[in-house]
């Protein structure tokens, strides 16, 4: 290997299990340009890279609507399901049964999650099921040109004048109350606090509930909107400064523990949490939703991880199931032997 | 022909008749839910049986917990007809509320057991009256005075054993294994079987007219219920992912699920080698199925009508994006909540096409317990061959009453999960194409999440695709997929269980499946005895339908469908399958009031239609 | 027969005729969606129809919302033929994605516009290529950069109007119209329409084989969609709950019909006369519906087939418990997701049977626009007539394209509530039996909560019950309920939209139904031009079936069912409901790749069966 | 009329509209003796009675479950809808749209709501519909022989040993926070608290949302069981004292405005609120749910009224329909003449 004065060709960076961040990629966009859906997915892909997720371990779980197409777009290694509309979470919970040593990454919209999917996303957030699950919330039906959505809030306009009159269902309140373990808001404009939440989330192992704004840039980012970029960004409000330091770092970051918090994630990560404004304990399962329902009567529009409980067990603990995936058990497992049935069929003379 | 006794079946039967019917008659039991008359329903059925005699009971009971009027009929047959009688020849009348109607719809010469303050026996003098009083008799053998409204049931065991000579020591080993793991109880009733007993000793003069002998018809059988067989069924299938949500009379069928889940499948760990979940609806239910599938367990679910309907959607999403399911049936009366606790088989045509759009599923129709069983391990393999969801089409009558049975069959094949590639599959073939039809049977490959191959992924959808999996709206892409959906179905033909031919080449033939067998069987007989036409008979057990229903047509004259719906849902589906000129073949032959079909009826029904010529 | 021009349904057309081919021909225009293409196509239709020329429009649009390849197809049509065309023979190439692939499809002697960008005119010598710079045009057009992409496609407009003679004052008064509330971009358009056609009259000296002649065939009517007219349907029926979950194709159906009551049904003291909900699903929409028709309002939801399949128990619930409701399908690609933005008639079957159990429901099938005004009328004086669910079958091509209409006709009939009882009536009767039938009919009275009487209440249940609304589990009132029922539906026969009989009297007849009429009519002149095959053709309004097509059917040898699925569903209704003898004659013709059934392909078809000989 | 020595019939006590209480009764029930659904048909009988409700006037509306038979069992002169499982509120909100001078009262158990019925539950509480929905919370699917629901709670045991391993969805929580506007908690052997909710609940225009504890004596009253009459009576914890004025009754009440707070109704009748051991305010929403939220942490089983608030609008307001009942509306209101349609035919020219 003699010196040459040719210039190299830039190695791309690869993560720690030695793929770049192109093997985290989809296939391309079909979304409006400029959809907040787009940024999220780029930021789903920063995210499995960084965290070196095998991707032909990820599964991608959707519904309908343009958020529910996103998977496509990411992780093209990954196996997918773009399911029916509103009833991903029963999809997922399926799929986690089967095989619980995949990582499951639900997306979903707000019309797919709020408005037809509420009761699959109660019961799904009781179950503590581990799965990511991401709503990219425009606060309307993008893919159905533009219809109100549950967690449009009172007030907010369309462009065609349509006021909505019903109050906004908070999913995240929801969630801290009915199960979930992880859960946290975020903006798809803010790239920062986003990949941090998505990271932070591929180390937990329970439901991680993450309502991500999403701004619709053909339907809702106009005046009037309370879903828009410039509406987001006017209003937006930081809970805390969410940082992660994964397993595989081994790099003592300083901080102040009188302003933040470290919390440990099951696979060996830390999450930190360091305090704003106010002082807020993200363990504090009552706290939490004290302070969700203050800022819905405030009009507060906060974002940052809102609750996190690594304690509580999780739907594959609860049920005790054995370690190998229930996909991939030999006959000699799943079809007990012929004397058994034999000593069945005898108990029943 | 030959000679045949005097029965119950020969509507010539006299009162006056001077011997005694033995092992060929029916028994009515009217008493109130949530008393404790199963119990002892189920003993008595269990004597008949261990005393050697074919019996069979049907429970007719309410939509409601406790309080309301319930019917057990046991019907003892040594020529082995096990379908429910229509006539009844022997009644235990408990219920106040429902005595006199009970006591009226019965032929005259019957007998009549009864609890002495209703004072039925005023109410006709045609009848044969027993009248025990219950509560008199059932104070000093159960002191705890609560217990007693249950008690007071398993003493008409002990007086019906005296009345019809079965060997109150087959009541009480019934009762001790109905009762194993309650010893006290086992003892208060036996308690009551005996006092029963030793009081119609004592008080009744009058002969009973019907008899139970001893014989030896029973050997090697056991008694178990079509929902515990299908349970049985899907535990040696080797199901992973179990999913239900409550509903009569599809709950009994994970209950006892779980019960042999949690017996035989805990693994060397001591953890499950199985996960099962009570959704919140059959929405979701369904969708975990069709989840579980996808990622590669092998999944099932079990309901009833009202859960069908809710399925609707994801079972067009199984099975146009191809995802194996198995999904139990256990029909009641409908439409609607209809008739939650009566039997019917109505929802064959709404199987067969659930969900918008151009769709098509398999189902399988199990006519007997050991079916449940087969069926149910046939129900997964075939899910996973032709990657889509199977619907075992069972029903109340089947699910819930008590069968007798041969003791089920291993089975003989390993578990195939169908077209899966792997790891080293890709490896050699270096990617595949998910909707590709390889083998030109319309089955395409798949693989399961998690497979460690970079060409391993693709993405499920139930829009649009191309044989590569990708996002499609073209019109070929369309047309080609549709297309190889109707061929896989189409092979599916050949892979169904295949019917059941009985009779050897008559001109009259008969199509049956599902529950209404054993009426059929009967049926022949009575044809042949009574008009002397002999009939052929073929019960379907799978659709789409097996070449050999066609060729069945084809090689008769007329061919009754006999089913139990009003709208004649099989006849539906055959129309739909055969070449036109056969349908003029077809007659219907339909009853939907609820009750299990009954032999008499369907004679009655090809008699008529017969007299009306051949058209 | 009448000799006629030569036009391009002559499959025999050489590319060197010399005559211009006028007022009969199709233009398709390939673009994407999102980019204001749609504004430039309804200018484009409305043009041609204001030069009096037959008329229609097609949207073949993606599912999604922008970005992606739209085709929208004009056919211009002396003869008054609407139907999609299969060839196409003048081409508008704007999408650089697709260009290739639309120039490489059209048949040699077409025409194509395009943007000179893309250099099409290298792929082919056989066709005529106009390349036009739309970028460089449209720049001193609109000022503002961000506009322009919009704007570009209405230039098109200019340069289609040029070749073809289209009087480009027609274009500007049809953009008047459409941008009516935007003044500024009706400005801005009008330029670009301008440029367009200056740049092609200075630039194209080969003259367009393809023009436009003024006729006088469009007096009198207008354009319109199908979801548009089926909404004032509904206003004009008096509709007072609507509620709806958004779909494809569907919305704007409700979307429209809230604008039109928002105008048109305000009371006098400002408030409104109706109630309209976006439920949260279609299982909400459809149960909230069925509340308010049991509580006696005449109410309405519209959905696609994903709804169809989620509304499936209530509608079973809706025909058990007899509630009136209507449920607009308007029906797109399935099964499951399919494709949402493409047509077909692929729900009959699922609509005819929904739910599970025995039921059967009332169907409508609208071919136009005007019947999707009358039908929308007519189902809700049936749903209240037979209190019962009604559907009316409405599909894409017919709800969201364009048709030219003859105006709709005020209803002549007042309003009729059916068989309700007033408190008048119940003082007369003193009672009433919710579910006896008193009239023979099968059809029962009923009263509305609020009816200030007390007998007027009754209990409303899925569950079993006589005819007095008790609960009942017994054998003989479930029997007579489901018996009257049936033949409820039974009457229904003669109450649905009467078939449309066309032709007089020949061997082979046509069945068909829906938005598929329009091809029909062109086929029966194709069959008869092309190979003097005169064919009867009956079109089906209504399901229960009237008995006049079961008499159509026994007068012809032989009939095709035309439809537009994969299945034959229709086929499979007739073959459910006609005596087998009938059913010989039976042939199929399906189309089913998404796109609007055309006249060519069936009457390939036809003649394909036609040679095989008649069986 | 002379006197006599005769025993006058005593005559039967009448309502303010002149009806006895028989005119409030049902069909016979068929639910379990002892169960507490009937305890509560008794207490909706004596309400109804006793606020002189027309019995035509009223809609009785269930879904399926032995709770949701109920309504056979009270008010006979009124029209009864026994619909679908879980699907009530839908139900529900088509009758009150079709004609909102019904007096509409849903009956529904805890399975029909909380478990296959959240999805609708969830949007009726938004609508704030005008309904009085009545729980009849056993904590199992009693009509299908005994499984658990989802207001189980935690570590509830079945008598066959099944123990309940996901958490409870509390109703009145779920109710709150999205947007009904008289939430209360009872207990079916509670027969003054009951009754007083029920009346005040009549008085109400909005969705008044009650939940009732009522034991399944056949399947959950045992031992082990925390829906169980003994745990009940030996946890309850009355949040206030609930008392009632209607408006038809002119009697002035004392009271103690220091421990009472008083609540004027749509009708003109006051609900007062008598606090017992801790300062609450029953028309602070934040307040209320912060409370729901501590006690299920504490495990405490609070009933009363929790939230009432008179002010938001109700479902009806929202939609600004016309003061008849639009199933009344004559041809004339809802069929625009023919000049109408010329208009409109005119302008698709
Ligand atoms: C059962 C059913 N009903 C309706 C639809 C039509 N539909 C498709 S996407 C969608 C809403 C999507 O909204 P959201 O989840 O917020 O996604 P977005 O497009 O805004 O990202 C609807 C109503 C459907 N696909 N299935
Ligand atoms: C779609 C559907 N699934 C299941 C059932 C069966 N089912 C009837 S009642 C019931 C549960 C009732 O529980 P709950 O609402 O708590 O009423 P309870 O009987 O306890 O009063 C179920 C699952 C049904 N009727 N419909
Ligand atoms: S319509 Fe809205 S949500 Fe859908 S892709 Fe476009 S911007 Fe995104
Ligand atoms: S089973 Fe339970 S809920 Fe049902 S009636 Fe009996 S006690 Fe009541
Ligand atoms: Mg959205
Ligand atoms: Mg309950």
């Amino acid at each position: 290997m003699s010196a040459t004065t040719t210039t190299p060709v830039p190695t791309p960076k690869t993560n720690h299990i030695g793929l770049t961040v192109v093997d985290y990629r989809g296939g391309k966009t079909t979304l409006c340009a400029g959809c907040g859906h787009n940024a999220i997915t780029e930021r789903i892909i920063d995210a499995a890279f960084e965290m070196g997720i095998q991707p032909e371990n990820v599964a991608k779980l959707s519904g309908i609507g343009c958020s529910s197409k996103s998977p496509a777009y990411f992780l093209n290694r990954a196996h997918g399901f773009n399911s029916v509309h509103g009833r991903m979470p029963s999809v997922a919970t399926g799929v986690v049964l089967a095989n619980h040593k995949l990582v499951a990454l639900g997306v979903t919209g707000d019309g797919d999650t709020a408005s037809i999917g509420i009761g699959q996303f109660v019961h799904l957030m009781r179950r503590n099921l581990p799965l990511i699950y991401v709503i990219e919330d425009n606060g309307v039906y993008g893919l159905t040109k533009g219809q109100f959505s549950a967690t449009a809030d009172l007030g907010a306009k369309l462009k065609t004048g349509v006021v909505n009159d019903l109050p906004p269902i908070d999913t995240c309140l929801l969630a801290i109350q009915l199960g979930a373990t992880f859960v946290a808001r975020s903006f798809s404009g803010d790239k920062k606090q986003l990949l941090t939440i998505l990271k932070a989330a591929f180390a937990h192992r329970g439901t991680s509930m993450i309502d991500v704004i999403s701004p619709c840039v053909t339907f809702n980012d106009h005046d009037g909107s309370t879903k828009s970029y410039k509406y987001f960004k006017d209003h937006e409000e930081p809970l805390n400064d969410v940082g992660f330091v994964p397993y595989f770092e081994n790099i003592e970051v300083e901080y102040d523990p009188g302003t933040t918090t470290t919390v440990p994630m099951h696979d060996g990560s830390e999450l930190r949490l360091r305090k704003l404004d106010r002082e807020y304990d993200a363990t504090n399962k009552v706290g939490a939703m004290s302070l969700l329902a203050e800022a819905h009567e405030k009009g507060e529009m906060l974002t940052g991880v809102f609750y996190v409980n690594t304690r509580t067990p999780n739907f594959i603990d609860v049920l005790h199931m054995t370690d190998q995936p229930l996909a991939k058990l030999s006959e000699t497992l799943i079809r007990p032997p012929k004397e058994k049935l034999d000593e069945i069929m005898e108990s029943l003379r | 022909m030959a000679t045949f006794d005097l029965t119950i079946e020969d509507r010539k039967t006299t009162s006056s008749e001077q011997h005694r019917i033995v092992n060929d008659f029916s028994i009515q039991v009217a008493t109130v839910n949530g008393s404790g008359s199963q119990s002892a329903n189920t003993v008595l059925l269990r004597s008949i049986f261990q005393m050697g005699v074919p019996v069979s009971g049907k429970n007719l009971f309410p939509s409601n917990i406790a309080g309301l009027p319930t019917w057990y009929t046991i019907r003892a047959s040594k020529q082995g007809y096990i379908a429910r009688k229509k006539e009844i020849d022997f009644l235990v009348a408990m219920n106040a509320e429902t005595g006199r109607e009970d006591v009226m719809g019965i032929r005259p010469g019957s007998v009549c057991v009864y609890d002495e303050p209703l004072k039925l026996s005023a109410l006709r003098d045609d009848l044969i009256f027993y009248p025990v009083p219950f509560d008199k008799l059932v104070a000093p053998v159960c002191p705890d005075a609560k217990l007693r409204r249950l008690v007071k049931n398993m003493l008409y065991v002990g007086v019906v054993d005296y009345l019809l000579d079965v060997d109150p020591a087959e009541s009480e080993k019934a009762l001790v294994k109905h009762f194993a793991k309650k010893k006290k109880a086992a003892e208060l009733n036996t308690a009551a079987i005996r006092a029963g007993y030793d009081y119609a000793r004592a008080t009744f003069e009058q002969q009973c007219p019907f008899s139970i002998e001893r014989m030896n018809k029973n050997q090697g059988k056991l008694i178990i219920d079509g929902n515990a067989a299908a349970a049985l069924g899907s535990m040696f299938a080797g199901v992973t992912v179990v999913t239900w949500y409550p509903i009569t009379p599809s709950s009994s069928l994970v209950e006892q699920l779980i019960d042999y889940l949690k017996k035989y499948r805990i693994g060397s760990d001591g953890k499950a080698t199985f996960a099962v979940v009570q959704a919140e609806d059959e929405l979701a239910a369904v969708g975990m199925v069709i989840g579980a599938g996808w990622a590669g367990a092998r999944s099932m679910t079990s309901t009833s009508g009202p859960g069908i309907s809710l399925m609707a959607e994801f079972v067009g999403l199984g099975y146009y994006a191809e995802v194996p399911a198995v999904i139990f049936d256990i029909q009641r009366v409908g439409p609607s909540t209809g008739l939650p606790t009566r039997t019917m088989q109505g929802d064959i045509l709404k199987c067969a096409f659930l969900s918008h759009g151009d769709t098509r599923h398999i189902l399988l129709f199990p006519a007997s317990v050991e079916e449940c069983f087969g069926f149910a391990i046939e129900a997964f393999e075939l899910a996973e061959k032709f990657q889509t969801p199977v619907f075992v089409m069972s029903d109340l009558d089947l699910g819930m009453n008590n069968w007798m049975a041969d003791p089920f069959t291993y089975p003989d094949k390993p578990i195939n999960r169908g077209k899966v590639l792997s790891e080293e599959d890709l490896q050699r073939l270096g990617g595949f194409a998910r909707y590709k039809d390889v083998d030109g049977d319309g089955i395409p490959y798949r693989t399961l999440p998690g497979t460690n191959h970079p060409q391993a992924g693709y993405f499920t959808r139930g829009s649009g695709h191309n044989e590569k999996a990708q996002y499609s709206e073209r019109q070929d892409d369309y047309v080609n997929n549709v297309d190889r959906l109707a061929r896989k179905l189409d092979t599916a033909r050949s892979f169904v269980p295949a019917p059941v031919l009985e009779g050897t080449g008559t001109q009259v033939g008969v199509i049956a499946y599902g529950s209404s067998h054993w009426a059929i069987l009967e049926t022949r007989d009575q044809l042949s005895r009574e008009v002397q036409l002999q009939v052929d008979y073929l019960r379907v057990r799978g659709y789409p339908f097996s070449k050999q229903v066609r060729e069945f047509i084809e090689g008769h004259d007329r061919v009754y469908v006999v089913e139990q719906n009003r709208d004649g849902q099989m006849l539906e589906l055959l129309k739909l399958d055969l070449p036109a000129e056969q349908l003029v073949k077809l007659r219907s032959v339909r009853h939907y009031n609820g009750l299990p079909i009954d032999a008499r009826s369907v004679t009655d029904a090809i008699i008529s239609q017969e007299s009306k010529g051949v058209n």
